[in-house]
């Protein structure tokens, strides 16, 4: 494999000199309405970008230093503080490396409400992902009714968990509690309308000529340039490249459920767009599976030590999010605090694309190239 | 004796033709020569001719002005405000305007052109229309051939060489 | 002349939705009903009872001044601490009991978890709000009142869409 | 407590206001009438009807209908009443604020949710005087390094322009502030202030979002105007005048969509480009630029702009009324009221009800502008639909579609209609 | 026709001078062009004051194509000053100096 | 109304279908280069607008000179002439541009806006009707702005553009100035009319009628670079590409004459006022500016530029003593073509120097008779006929002038002295002339290699030797197409 | 504090007595003598579990092992670049975690690679002795990975073209964060 040519195109960084003074730099900065808790910073000419930084930071909270204080329980509400939306899914990898620390076996029961919480939580994070989408295109209706359908599935998640965002639901061992009454019953209802509901994005969002034509060909990523530069989920299956952590590496019950990944071949924006919104038709259909196949009764919890310690030893797991494979690196040094905490997460592993992609769009491709991305910028930044 | 909106639009137009070139901004230069157009305009409708003075509004004031601002934008700031000329060089001007202005004003004044009056009505602008598709459509079909040509040149002149169309060179 | 079709199916999809029925929740009229009383924790089997984690609620008669539940609170939020009461229970010689400022508090529960003797439940009470930050800081008295609440509106999906009551 | 205003209680607010009011009540009272009077014992009156008008005489009038209904007639066609209130600013104000609430409420019914609700207590219909009242209230705020002449006088001159196009619209036979024989010529012209003013603002404002939203609205209009004044050629040609009245007269019977829909939809495409809606939104596109040209007004100078941008809403769906869909023209509502009944009145049991002055205006100006109206509503449901339903459009598809396909389609539409006027099926000596 | 032709050909005169002034004087290339606009409309001043004195469609038809012409006129200008800005980075005619003969 | 056959239109049409199909060919076609595909496209419509003209005179459809015929565009013999000559400057322009263009862009709007300027001239030269005189102006104008500015990345050739823009647009605006005032005085845009309606108007009037013969005359002279309004003249055809600099110098300057026949010899002769000493003396300062300062130059297209100056004095001759002779007008339009072609090969010679040799400094011209040969006998033999030396065309229509003005001298005392004055500033201007042919051939550089001069430079080159000579050796037809061309004025009411 | 007094609740026996290790799957072994017979002694398998392989490698070797990695195993991505501080062996540990995208059969497969500079205890970023080579000509992918690893622990990736801050303010003056001697506020 032969070095790529990516590597001489990006300059190194952004020659933020003084430059041809027709060149303008906007700074696309925390307080622009286009970037999320970040700084984009684009040099255009006329209408077309030559260059762009991206300038993470503006929310890291050092959650990795955080996490080195406190025991593997209380890290929990912590760690799920970066992405509140998908919190089961990114506390998933800390409670399989933690476990496989603690070595405790899962009960049967834990793994499918787990699978269950994080489908949900899946489409919950997605559906918010593109209502931003959407409102970046200038598409208003596509704000307002993936934000009103998440409702349902919040309000799944809080009959399951006690809490609409901030869940703190998985532990090591299982999930902190078993189901309410009659959940079955009221999550099928709502997930079948659900699947109805996301389904009509179809005829005003994907299906629209006019937002086909505005994505379609707008930063292309090709399936080699997309493994390259490493990046993940989404952006990833978008170019062409089959790989989902919950077919290659199944984790807890994901290798009994039946499923499909979603993988669509062009590679540019309109795809990258559409990958979530055929995962979360997948996230409908293993909801349902689980459902079916979870045991009807069972322990969902292992009861821990407590103040639990783990081996002198290091694990590295990982889990596909909504943003894309999730690991989770734990080292332990045998205290009951781990030694450190390292999240591997899909935004940022994404962002490193971003400047290829934007180098030579219309300034007008910028919100709609970046946002494709499924970039979470306090995920990021962690 | 000149009616009122004669003299409020005459002082009008001869001020901001002043004003456009005298201005110290290049901008503000732009907006009183709108002035200058605009205020022929009025005279037009005074001369009972709406549908050049239309006209002259929609062009000029539509697309020339327009223009012109543009153009003014995309020069630098410092030198949209700034005036560089010769003061001798203006004095003598000035001297010369008011000489000029003096005596082409007695050429008009004793010429005895106000002798010419009318008590026809106006020329109705549909015969406008009929001159331009009978006796002149020769000219117009130049007319058409000048408008394409000065927008070939240009768009010829304005396109910028050094941006490359493709989008990435990879 | 997929373009025309395609703008002609979005222009029929916006007008149809024109029919279908609200969703929003009328928030200070209306209150979305939670399952159950509230997250509790038994500690015997070492799993939570499903429930929505509101204000906490505290049971006097249990509490025996632990400080558990200020440990386990430490590391998160650091929201709970223990105060004196003017009280005088066997069980509780120190008489002291917790205390929760919720303007640090996360509500996830991990205080009740930790609390071997019941005497710490959430409820459904999630109108917390005050004009000042002293106002946020609930003391052991006024954890023991049970929140009186009316919660009344739940999803209910019908053939003409989804809303609330 | 509030930290801004940390003394601050609203029954106190409201005491002083009540004061306020009280004291200028008295005072206008007091020294105000009084100083009135004396000043109209110096003003020379107009005599009226052989008598001399006197202040207290003109008071007695306005309680006497037969004699004030007629003032009140000849009131209302006076050019003044005609600019400032009918088919002029006012009018076309309040056709703006209803529009501007449609547009909230149907939005939000077709997103699934409520739009203003509170403030008016049925549905939020006074959320607009609301926001009126907290555009007013706020504090404008002019950047340090701005042009200030233009920056202040930009969202006056955008109203005026609108106010300008407005008064060119004829709302009746008859009721149009401007009667003027190149009307559609003179719209063009007015259209034509807008790029303007808007790069002028854009460009006084000393930004750099302003600066590309303004460029870009230049970009836009210039190059939507033409196919705009191409697709109205068609209608030029089969009516062979340029006056808007004779236009709409012109329709009668069939509106002119009928024959030349090409036309209508060219035109309605430019004017949704000419009037930044979405889809074309570019230059306030709040992803990419902020909100574009508009980005640093504030307080009423937004409002000003809002309001000239909904004026120059009604104005465009107005004109594609009367250059399409046949102006006022429809079947009249009722029957015109009876002679006698305006004459003596009305008999029921023992009392007789007089109606002196009744037909302010007559049934066919009713009917006129009710369609007129109706039309204009149907027309800006329209416009308003597309924001719910499209994302925007990027700036090189825009400008594509204004230069190749709309400009082809509008010569598509003059053929078709030099076809007609050749065939002699319509147009000047043809069927209609 | 309370305005006399005289009146209506002495602006025209009086905007005749200043234009030329403004030539004379002016060494920016834009004001120059002002300049320019201001005499073309001068004489379409003059011209449609006499057209209508005459009565005759004749000077209207003119003043029509001039204004087109002068479009066409300032489009070309205006792309000739635009190509000078890129290369000098200024709009002085007098920094204009590659030809000294 | 006009006849849509009449050799105006058809020819109008003719190139102007090629000029606005060229754009769209390149544009459909979606490339840059392929010059020579265009340039042909270009030379075929000229060279069948040329066979036309002179198939419709050979024919003997075209009416004899007549300015009162009352339509707006006269099908006449004057108009034919200086069509003619147009169209042959406009083909050396286009053949020079061959090789001129050779990797260049956007070689598809030249050629499409050379064509649309040759419609400009072609009919300002027919035209009847002040209206369309003036937009066929302002149609030679605006593309030639263009075309002078058309390197875009030379500073030269955008001074020169932008000083020619300035002046050109202040000719026109000039120009529609004088027609305003013609017109209120007279009511009426035909050309005939205008000089009937001033051989008839009141006296006091009169400051008027003259002031606008007098903007006619600044406006027109901007154009034919009378000496008060020279000053552009060389600066522009210097910087602006040398096959322009040809269509300028023999094209658009010729246009600006048949203009001024058309309105200010003839209008003028109808108000009977004695403006001719006017031009006379014009007509002297005119030309001795141009000799004197073209001596001083070191660059052979500045050169040129001054020359062509003094050449506009010589032909104003002819225009200042009209009234008085009958052999001036002719004279005037035989220099007119003899110098459109005579002008025209010596800037497409300069044109292949600057392909070949890049440079147009006097110095690099040494040797160049063992360089470029063909090109060097070229330019020897149109400077000759430029100095006018005898045995060729250039000495037979400056016989003609001259004599004219000495013919003159029977009616006004200073008719002799132009003849006079032209006299010595031909003598003066054949000292700068054999000078160049001094360089090219007797300064001879050691080791010059022999360069290769473009195909079509020498295709011109032959082609106006053969013309220049030919006419040279047996000038008649020309002289009697230009007397049958020339209108008679000299009838004095 | 949190040793003292257990966090969690229930005071079940803990789950005692690590599993046997389980018998690595046949792809595990077969990267395993891969690696080994590739590269010799330059590598030291740490750990492998099933799907997992840990290689210690020295500082100067880690060029070569990434491209051998890369070339021969077919790893072509890197998911994360974790600096983990161990003051006590005055050492800071990099561990690339490989994946690859590119061989179905090593997807659920990942490889790190750990390697170590020496740490200093007054660190002065990028002009001390605590550097590396850098991975990003090997694997493009990790050059904001080792420019976070670069601010948090002040490990010099010498190479790599853009060395600047990512996260951290650009005025950030106080020890690299994640340094275990960088110590929070009141812990």
């Amino acid at each position: 494999m032969r070095m790529s040519n990516i590597a001489k195109q990006i300059a190194p960084g952004l020659a933020l000199q003084k430059v041809d003074e027709r060149i303008m730099t906007l700074n696309v900065g925390p307080q622009h309405p286009g970037s999320g808790h970040m700084r984009i910073i684009v040099q255009i000419d006329g209408d077309k970008i030559v260059a762009c930084d991206p300038d993470p930071g503006y929310v890291h909270r050092g959650e990795e230093k955080m996490a080195e204080y406190r025991n593997y329980i209380q890290n929990i509400p912590h760690l799920e503080r970066p992405v509140i939306h998908d919190s089961c899914n990114i506390l998933y990898p800390y409670c399989l490396a933690t476990e496989e620390i603690l070595h405790i076996e899962v009960p049967e029961r834990a793994k499918y409400v787990r699978v269950i919480a994080a489908e949900l939580n899946r489409c919950v994070y997605t559906l918010y992902w593109l209502a931003i989408y959407g409102i970046f295109l200038g598409h208003s209706t596509m704000f307002m009714w993936p934000t009103g359908d998440r409702e349902l599935l919040i309000d799944l998640l809080e009959k399951m968990t006690g809490a609409r965002v901030t869940h703190a639901y998985f532990v090591p061992g299982g999930v902190r509690n078993d189901l309410p009454a009659n959940f079955e019953d009221v999550c099928l209802r709502q997930v079948d309308y659900f699947e109805k509901r996301i389904r009509a994005y179809a005829d005003i969002f994907y299906d629209n000529p006019i937002l086909i034509s505005r994505t379609r060909d707008a930063g292309t990523l090709s399936r080699q340039d997309a493994v390259r530069l490493g990046t993940t989920g989404s952006v990833l299956r978008a170019s062409g490249v089959d790989y989902d952590i919950r077919k290659k590496e199944p984790y807890d019950c994901y290798d009994s459920l039946d499923f499909e990944t979603s993988v669509l071949k062009s590679g540019d924006a309109y795809a990258r767009s559409k990958v979530p919104w055929l995962d979360m038709l997948e996230s409908c259909r293993i909801i349902r599976d689980a459902l079916s196949k979870m045991p009807q009764s069972g322990s969902v919890r292992v009861k821990l030590k407590p103040n639990p310690k783990g081996d002198e030893m290091t694990s590295y797991k990982r889990v596909e999010s909504g943003r894309g494979t999730l690991g989770c690196y734990v080292v332990s040094d045998g205290k009951p605090e781990p030694y450190r905490v390292k999240m591997s997460v899909g935004s940022f592993r994404n962002l490193i694309s971003l400047p290829y992609l934007l180098k030579g769009e219309k300034l007008g491709n910028m919100p709609a190239v970046y946002w494709s991305l499924n970039y979470w910028p306090v995920e990021a930044d962690r | 004796m000149a009616d009122p909106t004669f003299v409020a639009l005459s002082v009008l137009t001869i001020a901001s033709a002043i004003a456009a070139l005298e201005l110290r901004s290049l901008i503000y230069g732009a907006i009183a020569l709108m002035g200058t157009l605009g205020g022929i305009a009025g005279f037009f409708l005074l001369l009972d001719s709406p549908f050049v003075a239309m006209f002259q509004i929609a062009v000029y004031v539509g697309s020339i002005a327009v223009l012109i601002l543009f153009t003014v934008m995309l020069v630098r700031r410092e030198l949209i405000f700034q005036k560089v000329e010769d003061t001798r060089r203006k004095w003598a001007g000035i001297g010369l305007m008011l000489a000029a202005m003096a005596s082409l004003g007695a050429v008009v004044i004793s010429s005895g052109i106000d002798a010419i009056t009318t008590a026809e009505p106006a020329v109705d602008f549909r015969d406008i229309g009929a001159d331009f598709l009978t006796t002149y459509w020769p000219a117009l079909i130049m007319m058409g051939l000048v408008l394409a040509g000065a927008v070939i040149g240009a768009m010829m002149l304005a396109r910028r060489e050094d941006i490359e169309n493709d989008q990435r060179t990879s | 002349m997929g373009t025309a079709s395609g703008i002609i199916r979005a222009l029929n999809s916006g007008a149809k939705h024109l029919a279908v029925k609200r969703f929003t929740l009328r928030y200070p009229e209306e209150k979305l009903k939670f399952v159950g009383d509230g997250y509790q924790f038994d500690p015997t089997s070492g799993l939570g009872i499903a429930g929505y984690k509101g204000r906490h609620m505290l049971f006097h008669d249990k509490c025996t001044g632990c400080q558990l539940c200020s440990i386990a609170c430490e590391g998160i939020a650091e929201a709970i601490s223990m105060v004196k009461v003017a009280e005088d229970w066997k069980h509780n010689k120190k008489a002291i009991m917790p205390q929760i400022d919720y303007g640090k508090c996360v509500f996830c529960g991990l205080c009740v978890d930790a609390c071997p003797f019941y005497a710490l439940y959430m409820t459904n009470d999630y109108e917390l709000s005050s004009f000042s930050k002293e106002g946020l800081i609930y003391t052991p008295s006024q954890l023991s009142v049970k929140p009186a609440i009316s919660q009344d509106v739940e999803i209910t999906i019908s053939e003409r869409g989804a809303t609330h009551g | 407590m509030s930290t801004i205003a940390p003394k601050f209680k609203f029954s106190e607010f409201v005491k002083s206001l009540i004061d306020n009011i009280f004291w200028i009540i008295v005072i206008a009272t007091l020294v105000g009438l009084p100083l009135i009077m004396i000043a109209l014992f110096y003003v020379d009156l107009p005599v009226i009807d052989g008598t001399l008008v006197t202040p207290f005489l003109a008071l007695t009038w306005l309680s006497h209908p037969e004699v004030a209904l007629p003032l009140v007639k000849s009131f209302m066609t006076s050019d003044m009443f005609r600019i400032m209130a009918f088919p002029g600013f006012g009018f076309a104000a309040l056709m703006a604020a209803g529009t501007i609430f449609i547009e909230r409420k149907m939005l939000a019914k077709m997103q699934l949710r409520v739009g203003p609700f509170y403030c008016g207590k049925i549905e939020g219909i006074l959320q607009l005087m609301g926001d009126g009242l907290k555009l007013i209230s706020k504090e404008i705020i002019i950047p340090a390094k701005a042009d200030k002449p233009l920056f202040i006088a930009a969202p006056l001159l955008f109203v005026g322009a609108a106010a300008a196009f407005v008064a060119l619209i004829p709302v009746a036979p008859g009721w149009v502030v401007a009667d003027v024989d190149v009307g559609l010529l003179a719209v063009f012209a007015v259209i034509g202030f807008f790029p303007i003013i808007t790069v002028l603002s854009a460009w006084s404002a000393n930004s750099k979002f302003p600066f590309i939203g303004g460029i870009r609205a230049l970009y836009q209009m210039v190059s939507f105007e033409i196919p705009l004044i191409l697709s109205c050629l068609g209608v030029v040609i089969l009516t062979g005048t340029l006056n808007l009245s004779e236009i709409a007269a012109s329709q009668s019977v069939v509106p002119w969509i009928v024959f030349m829909p090409i036309g209508a939809i060219v035109f309605f495409i430019c004017m949704l480009a000419e009037l930044e809606r979405i889809p074309f939104d570019l230059p306030e596109a709040e992803s990419e630029i902020v909100a574009g040209w508009l980005t640093e007004f504030s307080g009423m100078m937004y409002g000003l702009v809002q309001l000239g941008s909904y004026v120059k809403l009604y104005a465009f769906s107005a004109l594609f009324v009367l250059l399409f869909l046949g102006g006022w023209s429809g079947p009249e509502f009722w029957p015109p009221l009876e002679q006698e009944l305006l004459e003596d009145g009305q008999t029921i049991g023992p009392i007789s009800l007089q109606f002196p002055g009744l037909p302010l205006f007559s049934q066919e100006f009713f009917s006129a502008v009710i369609w007129f109206v109706l039309k204009t509503m149907g027309v800006m449901f329209f416009v308003l639909l597309p924001r719910g339903v499209f994302p925007r459009i990027r700036i090189d598809m825009l400008l594509q579609i204004g230069w190749y396909k709309l400009i082809t389609l509008a010569f598509v539409n003059i053929f078709v209609a030099l076809g007609l006027v050749y065939a002699g099926v319509i147009g000047p000596g043809g069927m209609f | 026709m309370t305005n006399e032709l005289v009146d209506f050909t002495l602006v025209s005169v009086a905007l005749l001078c200043i234009g030329i002034y403004g030539l004379a004087v002016k060494r920016n290339a834009l004001r120059m062009l002002f300049a320019v606009e201001i005499v073309i409309n001068a004489a379409n001043l003059n011209l449609v004051a006499f057209a209508r004195f005459v009565p005759d469609s004749g000077g209207q038809t003119l003043a029509l194509f001039s204004i087109a012409v002068a479009a066409a006129e300032v489009a070309v200008g205006l792309g000739l000053i635009i190509v000078a800005y890129r290369m000098y980075r200024d709009v002085d005619v007098a920094k204009f100096r590659t030809l000294r003969g | 109304m006009v006849d849509v056959f009449s050799t105006p239109i058809v020819v109008m049409m003719i190139l102007g279908a090629v000029g606005m199909a060229l754009p769209v060919i390149n544009v459909l076609r979606r490339e840059q280069g392929s010059n020579t595909f265009y340039a042909a496209i270009a030379f075929g419509a000229l060279a069948a607008a040329i066979a036309f003209v002179l198939h419709q005179l050979a024919m003997g459809y075209v009416s004899a000179t007549d300015v009162l015929s009352g339509d707006v565009i006269a099908d006449d013999m004057l108009g034919s002439f200086f069509a003619i000559a147009m169209l042959i400057v406009a083909v050396f322009t286009t053949i020079s541009s061959f090789s001129y263009m050779r990797g260049k862009k956007y070689p598809a709007v030249y050629y499409s806006l050379i064509l649309l300027s040759t419609i400009g001239m072609v009919m300002v030269a027919y035209s009847n009707d002040l209206v369309v005189l003036f937009v066929a102006w302002e149609l030679m104008s605006i593309p030639t702005y263009v075309l002078v500015g058309f390197n875009k990345r030379d500073p030269a050739s955008n001074e020169a553009a932008i000083k020619y823009f300035m002046f050109g647009a202040l000719a026109s605006a000039v120009i529609i100035y004088a027609i305003s005032i013609a017109y209120g005085l007279t009511g009426t845009t035909d050309i005939g009319g205008v000089i009937a309606g001033l051989g008839a108007i009141d006296a006091s009037l009169v400051p008027l009628a003259l002031l606008s013969g007098g903007l006619f005359i600044a406006g027109f002279g901007f154009k034919m670079g009378l000496v008060p309004f020279h000053m552009w003249l060389p600066d522009t055809y210097e910087g602006s590409p040398p096959p322009v600099a040809a269509l300028l110098a023999a094209g658009t300057k010729k246009a600006g004459f048949a203009a001024a026949i058309r309105i200010v010899v003839i209008g003028m002769a109808a108000l009977s006022i004695d403006w001719s000493l006017a031009l006379a003396i014009i007509a002297v300062m005119t030309m001795t500016v141009g000799n004197v300062a073209a001596i001083m130059q070191k660059s052979i297209s500045r050169m040129l530029a001054y020359s062509s100056i003094g050449h506009a004095g010589y032909i104003l001759i002819g225009l200042a003593v009209a009234p008085y002779s009958a052999s001036a007008l002719p004279g005037t339009l035989l220099h007119v073509l003899n110098h459109a072609v005579m002008k025209g090969a010596a800037f497409v010679a300069i044109a292949g120097l600057v392909v070949a040799l890049a440079a147009t400094h006097i110095e690099k011209l040494r040797g160049l008779g063992r360089r470029m040969p063909i090109t060097a006998i070229g330019i020897t033999v149109s400077l000759l006929a430029l100095a006018g030396v005898p045995p060729l065309n250039g000495f037979w229509s400056k016989l003609v002038l001259f004599g004219a003005a000495i013919d003159a001298g029977q009616e006004v005392f200073w008719g002799p002295w132009l003849a006079i004055a032209g006299v010595l500033n031909s003598a003066l201007s054949l000292a700068y002339y054999g000078w160049i042919i001094r360089k090219m051939y007797f300064e001879d550089e050691a080791k010059a290699p022999r360069v290769h001069e473009p195909r079509a430079v020498v295709a011109v080159m032959l082609f106006s030797i053969a013309f220049i000579v030919g006419l040279g050796v047996y000038p008649e037809p020309a002289i009697e197409f230009a007397r049958s061309a020339a209108p008679l004025v000299g009838i004095m009411p | 504090m949190a040793d003292q007094v257990p966090a969690t609740s229930g005071d079940a026996p803990p789950a005692d007595t690590p599993p046997e290790p389980a018998a690595l799957p046949e792809l595990d072994t077969g990267l395993r003598s891969k690696l080994e017979s590739g590269l010799g002694d330059a590598v030291k398998v740490a750990s492998a579990t099933p799907g997992r392989i840990h290689i210690d490698v020295n500082s100067k070797d880690v060029v070569r092992v990434a491209e051998f990695v890369r070339d021969e195993l077919g790893f072509d991505h890197a998911e994360s670049v974790t600096g983990v501080d161990r003051p006590a062996d005055s050492e800071i540990e990099v561990v690339y975690h490989l994946g690859s995208y590119t061989r179905p059969e090593l997807g659920g497969y990942v490889m790190a690679i750990s390697t170590r500079a020496p740490r200093q205890d007054n660190p002065d970023p990028g002009n001390d002795s605590t550097r590396l080579p850098t991975l990003r000509e090997v694997f493009y992918s990790v050059e904001f990975h080792e420019r976070e690893a670069f601010e948090m622990l002040g490990v010099y990736f010498d190479g790599h073209p853009d060395n600047r801050r990512l996260l951290l303010p650009e005025d950030w003056a106080d020890l690299p964060p994640m340094r275990k001697d960088f110590a929070i506020k009141g812990r």
